[in-house]
């Protein structure tokens, strides 16, 4: 055997499903020529529960709690998009207090799905002490969520046809109280983390994915927008009460690990003032339209997506006229945003894999769904 | 553990009341808009058209169906850049493959379908046009044993190697399912 | 340099504030009112027996199929004590199942059910979660209790009510449902 | 010159003592460590174990010595079970010439600071035979980063030890705390001080270097296999060489045991010896803290084109100073000059512009206008669709 020859054999390295760094179950194969990776090879399924099918057996209302499962960060974003496709379908008109409370809840969602990834994000980079800052702050969304909800993360809230109930009376001024708390949260692990010598090194230039193969890959998102691509369903496509709000889509230029997670910095802040505007034009009404119990949709076909805090998600319903769904597809934004970590991944280092699958945040509910 | 059976409710006629007025399948402006590109690009292609709100939809053969969106991808008025989904939707007696395209540029959305018949379910990939074609097409090769010709890798994606079936079909048995 | 810098002062600040961790065994964060918890059913007291009249409505709601239930003739209708024809026999809520999502509440037409602030209920037995109906009721019993818990509908849910309410019209052997302008649930009987 | 029975009697009791003390002090280390770190993260850190959690470390030895010791099975065994102690064995040695004071040192070797290179080197034997034992890839990858690391970051610790002997014309530690009676070196050369705790740091694998270690790469790296007891022994070496390193700091640039205002009676020198490699070693975590972690090739490059030549330009400085006679303070000169200049070079280079790009994000994001919301006069009365 020559030099040349042994050079030629490649280690693979097994990442996953039980690595603590891979978010989850998720496993990917690499062939490593010492640490660079030289192939890769991703494989999910270890979560797959067959939500889509799941969902054809449960009428409607209770489909909404299966969607709670699948981004088990983003509950409510979920649940909106759901509910919106089902209403659309079935013409229905939502009172304009419950849009609102709605979009802030949700908008109060994403804050704290951002906020985990600015934690686990450090962790995965191997500082250890935003994780802590961010999810203390994180904690006072929950409260608000379970004082509002009657729950921390299952929420079952958004019904058909608007919210199980209205907010409680000291809603505002708790929401208010924590937005201060949750700004200088954000503000500190921004401190912390985000122009740190050391961070910088690690994600600047890591992971570079340009926008055309980005949008081949059908990355949404912070992620697709880091690349350059300003495109956001609130601002193209805007739904609920969207188009009343003034807020600002942050773009980045490179599409390195260091935009990714820029942006969703610059989310955070975008968000908790899409907060404060719905809380200053929350209007009084009826937060549910009334509906019958049971909610059939008249027969056809519906396709409805949204901005979840990982991407652009997407609810394909088919109905027969039944009060169950005849097909549900869901667009889970961490499958299709899986799909990239491929071409950002080859070329770079072991280190790297987790910088750059860290980047993506994704979730593995809802990849394997 | 054992779960007492879950009593079954009579057959009955699905009731539509008075509750739910049926929305109406109409497209608002850029639906309209979008619906004439559509038409325009899609040509003598398609066999019957429809959409509501923003999105209309294409029926084309299946043969002809990534040639068309090759077609909405590289038309300069539709640039539908991006593969939103790609699913499968099973009618018993065929199943249907539809395309959600996407443009970033230009914020368009339409649906491209195509019949498939059951017992012979093969449709061209189209994973040369879209990276993203290749994970929903395992997907749907997995949950409705729809077969892409073309595809490279059409491996189970989120089945495990040797599962039998294709749970996403209505013929699945879905109940007789094994409780951990 | 200065950015490290930065994050040391950060991070050294906190040394000096108080920590925001609970001691949880002796410190309990408390439970928001709204709060769900594990349900629990509830006991109507003027006629000394469960609301709940095994209408089977929340079992078949419940998205994973978590309860079951049996309902048998009310001997309390035939002493004319109580409005309710038919009364739970015997309930199980599986604990382990339960996903707290809150649609038998919902869906209970008899305001039999509700949830309470339970979470605290680990236990070293395989079956320890699962909950019967004396269970149920104890707890159900211990959260009306605490919480004050009301009626939402109690002309016709409860017994007192509803006997006195039906008292001048003798010999009502149909049960009124048509009373208040409450959204109408039979849409699901 | 014989060896007597008296001898072999006292090197013994010298051995244990010196074993004891050191495994207290490491042990100690692992209590602050945790309860600093929670404290710098808003929790408490551990409270559960005897008053503020004091015993912790104890309950953890506990725990670790009735763990069972399993070892995977493709492994070379006996290899697998000699790596701790080629780890654990130099990293003691070490100590037997680490003055606690003047006069309380195992051995008061003259060339003591000669016998910390020769021997802290030998660590990297075990850590990679450990890595290449346990026959698991993430521990082979940990192995191999961790023999990397040590060897290039050898020679900038070395020079730096060199460059201080050189300044205090003495290779025994006794005399180069006593020339810094008056004046610590740090006052004279911070950016020697600098570079060798840097170099420490990454001597022993801690934050931002401890990417053999890294727990979300390699998951342990070498000790991925290890349990139980092997695996404190290894837990033990490491705190070792974490408070060799705030020891040695503080011996070469905090002044030891001494004080600018006199000499202190022994045991208050001890005292004040172990208060200033604490406080080097409670800076140590507080990096741990606050730093994210290096990749292996960018360490690498700051090792060989960073440290390095500034430990050579460090040292010149010394040595010119030194021959020519200078003030001591045109030392102090040079070397902030040095370090301020690499500080600005790191911000102009790498912290502006990160800066100006996130500024150019914050400025430049797509702004969405709202639409003035149609004026309605009463809450909108929802459809009513009641099927009643």
């Amino acid at each position: 055997m020559t030099t040349t020859d042994q050079r030629q054999v490649d280690m693979m390295l097994n990442l996953g499903p039980q690595h603590p760094a891979t978010h989850g179950v998720f496993r990917m194969l690499l062939t490593l020529d010492g640490e660079r990776i030289v192939d890769m090879e991703p494989h999910i399924g270890y979560l797959h529960r067959g939500s889509e099918k799941l969902c054809e057996n449960e009428s409607y209302g209770q489909i909404v709690t299966l969607f709670d499962r699948m981004d088990y960060i983003a509950n409510l974003n979920n649940e909106l998009v759901f509910v919106r496709a089902v209403e659309r379908l079935m013409g229905l008109e939502v009172p304009e207090r419950a849009q609102f409370i709605r979009v802030l809840l949700c908008e109060l969602n994403r804050v704290a799905s951002h906020l985990l990834f600015l934690g686990t994000y450090g962790l995965d980079v191997g500082a250890m002490t935003p994780v802590m800052y961010t999810f203390r702050e994180r904690e006072r969304i929950q409260n608000i969520f379970e004082s509002v909800t009657g729950a921390r993360l299952m929420h079952n809230y958004i019904r058909i046809g608007g919210i199980k109930e209205d907010v409680p009376s000291d809603f505002t001024a708790r929401v208010r109280a924590a937005l201060e708390f949750v700004k200088r949260g954000v503000d500190e692990t921004d401190r912390l983390l985000s122009f740190n010598e050391v961070f910088l090194l690690r994600t600047k230039g890591v992971g570079v994915i340009d926008a055309k193969t980005a949008v081949s890959c059908g990355l949404t998102g912070p992620n697709l927008r880091a690349s350059g691509v300003p495109y956001d369903v609130r601002k193209d496509n805007p739904y609920e009460v969207y188009p009343y709000l003034t807020f600002k889509v942050p773009v980045g230029e490179r599409g390195d690990c260091w935009d990714r997670y820029y942006m969703r910095v610059l989310e955070c802040h975008e968000s908790i003032s899409m907060i404060e505007q719905c809380l200053d034009l929350l209007p009084d009404g009826p937060t549910m339209t009334q509906t019958r119990r049971i909610a059939r949709p008249p027969k056809g076909e519906v396709y409805v997506h949204a901005e979840n805090p990982r991407g652009d998600i997407g609810v394909f319903l088919v109905s027969d006229g039944s009060d169950k769904p005849y097909r549900l597809k869901v667009r889970p934004p961490s499958f299709c945003n899986l799909v990239a970590l491929r071409p950002m991944l080859l070329n770079s280092y072991v280190a790297d894999s987790i910088a750059i699958l860290g980047s993506i945040d994704i979730v593995l509910g809802e990849v394997d769904r | 553990m054992t779960q007492p059976p879950k009593p079954t409710p009579p057959e009955r006629p699905a009731r539509h009341g008075p509750p739910v007025e049926v929305a109406q399948e109409v497209f608002d402006v850029q639906g309209q808009e979008t619906a004439r590109l559509l038409a325009r690009v899609v040509g003598t292609n398609a066999l019957e058209s429809g959409g509501r709100d923003e999105v209309p939809w294409v029926r084309v053969e299946r043969e002809r169906l990534p040639h068309v969106a090759e077609r909405c991808r590289d038309d300069q008025s539709l640039r539908m850049d991006m593969l939103h989904l790609l699913l499968a939707v099973d009618y018993v007696e065929h199943l249907e493959v539809v395309y959600i395209l996407l443009s970033t540029q230009t914020l368009r959305k339409a649906m491209l379908k195509a019949r498939v018949p059951a017992n012979d379910a093969q449709v061209p990939t189209a994973t040369h046009l879209w990276e993203a074609a290749h994970w929903y097409e395992r997907e749907v090769h997995d949950l409705f044993g729809v077969t892409f010709t073309g595809n490279p890798d059409l491996s189970p994606l989120l089945l495990y190697e040797g599962f039998e079936g294709h749970p996403g079909l209505k013929s699945f048995p879905f109940h007789d399912h094994d409780e951990f | 340099m200065i950015a490290g810098l930065k994050g040391f002062l950060t991070t050294i600040r906190w040394v000096f504030k108080r920590p925001v961790t609970a001691n949880y065994p002796e410190e309990h964060l408390p439970v928001q009112p709204r709060y769900m918890g594990f349900p629990a059913l509830l006991w109507d007291t003027t006629a000394d027996e469960p609301f709940c009249t095994g209408c089977m409505v929340c079992v078949r709601e419940c998205p994973t199929q978590c309860m079951s239930a049996r309902m048998h003739d009310n001997p309390n209708f035939a002493a004319g004590t109580s409005h309710r024809r038919k009364i739970i026999e015997h309930f199980e809520i599986n604990y382990n199942r339960c996903i707290l999502c809150g649609i038998c509440v919902d869906v209970c037409a008899f305001d039999a059910i509700e949830m309470t602030h339970e979470h605290e209920l680990a236990s070293y037995a395989r079956n320890g979660a699962r909950a019967d109906l004396p269970i149920l009721l104890s707890q159900g019993r211990r959260w009306m209790e605490r919480s004050g818990w009301r009626p939402r509908n109690p002309e016709k849910n409860v017994a007192g009510v509803a006997l006195a309410k039906r008292a001048p019209a003798t010999a009502a052997t149909k049960l009124d449902t048509g009373s208040g302008k409450a959204p109408s649930r039979e849409d699901d009987a | 010159m014989s060896v007597t029975l008296l001898d072999i009697v006292w090197a013994a009791v010298g051995a244990v003592a010196l074993v004891t003390a050191v495994s207290i002090l490491g042990v100690s280390l692992v209590w602050l460590e945790r309860k600093f770190l929670g404290r710098l993260q808003g929790r408490p850190g551990p409270n559960r174990v005897g008053p503020f959690g004091l015993l912790q470390p104890v309950a953890d030895g506990i725990k670790l010595l009735w763990k069972e010791d399993v070892s995977p099975g493709p492994s070379a065994k006996v290899l697998f079970y000699v790596a701790p102690l080629l780890v654990f064995v130099p990293s003691f040695v070490v100590w037997l010439t680490i003055p606690f004071t003047r006069d309380l040192a195992l051995r008061n070797l003259d060339t003591s600071v000669f016998f910390f290179v020769a021997f802290s080197t030998l660590s990297i034997v075990g850590v990679l035979l450990a890595g290449w034992s346990a026959a698991s890839k993430y521990s082979v990858l940990g192995g191999f980063r961790a023999a990397a690391q040590l060897v290039s970051y050898e020679i900038p610790l070395i020079v730096i030890a060199i460059t201080m002997v050189a300044l205090a014309g003495s290779m025994s530690f006794v005399d180069i705390v006593e020339a810094q009676r008056t004046v610590p070196y740090i006052a004279l050369v911070p950016l020697a001080a600098v570079l060798f705790f840097i170099a420490g740091l990454a001597e022993i694998g801690r934050t931002p270097f401890d990417i053999y270690l890294a727990e979300s790469e390699v998951v342990g790296g070498p000790l991925v296999e290890y349990s139980g007891a092997h695996w404190a022994v290894f837990y033990l070496a490491e705190y070792g060489n974490t408070f060799l390193v705030g020891a040695l700091t503080a011996l070469l640039f905090l002044g030891g045991w001494s004080w600018p205002f006199g000499t202190l009676p022994a045991p208050a020198a001890v005292a004040l010896f172990l208060t200033k490699s604490y406080f080097v070693t409670v800076l140590i975590f507080w990096v741990r803290g606050t730093y994210p972690r290096l990749r292996i090739d960018q360490m690498m490059s700051l090792g060989w084109k960073i440290l390095i030549p500034l430990s050579f330009v460090t040292l010149v400085t010394v040595v010119v100073q030194r021959f020519y006679g200078w003030p001591s303070w045109t030392l102090t000169l040079m070397s902030l000059a040095t370090l301020a200049l690499a500080a600005w070079l790191q911000t102009r280079l790498q912290g502006a512009p990160a800066r100006a790009l996130a500024e150019k994000y914050r400025r430049d994001a797509v702004v969405v206008q709202a639409k003035p919301r149609l004026h309605r006069e009463a809450p909108a009365a929802a459809k009513v669709e009641a099927s009643s």
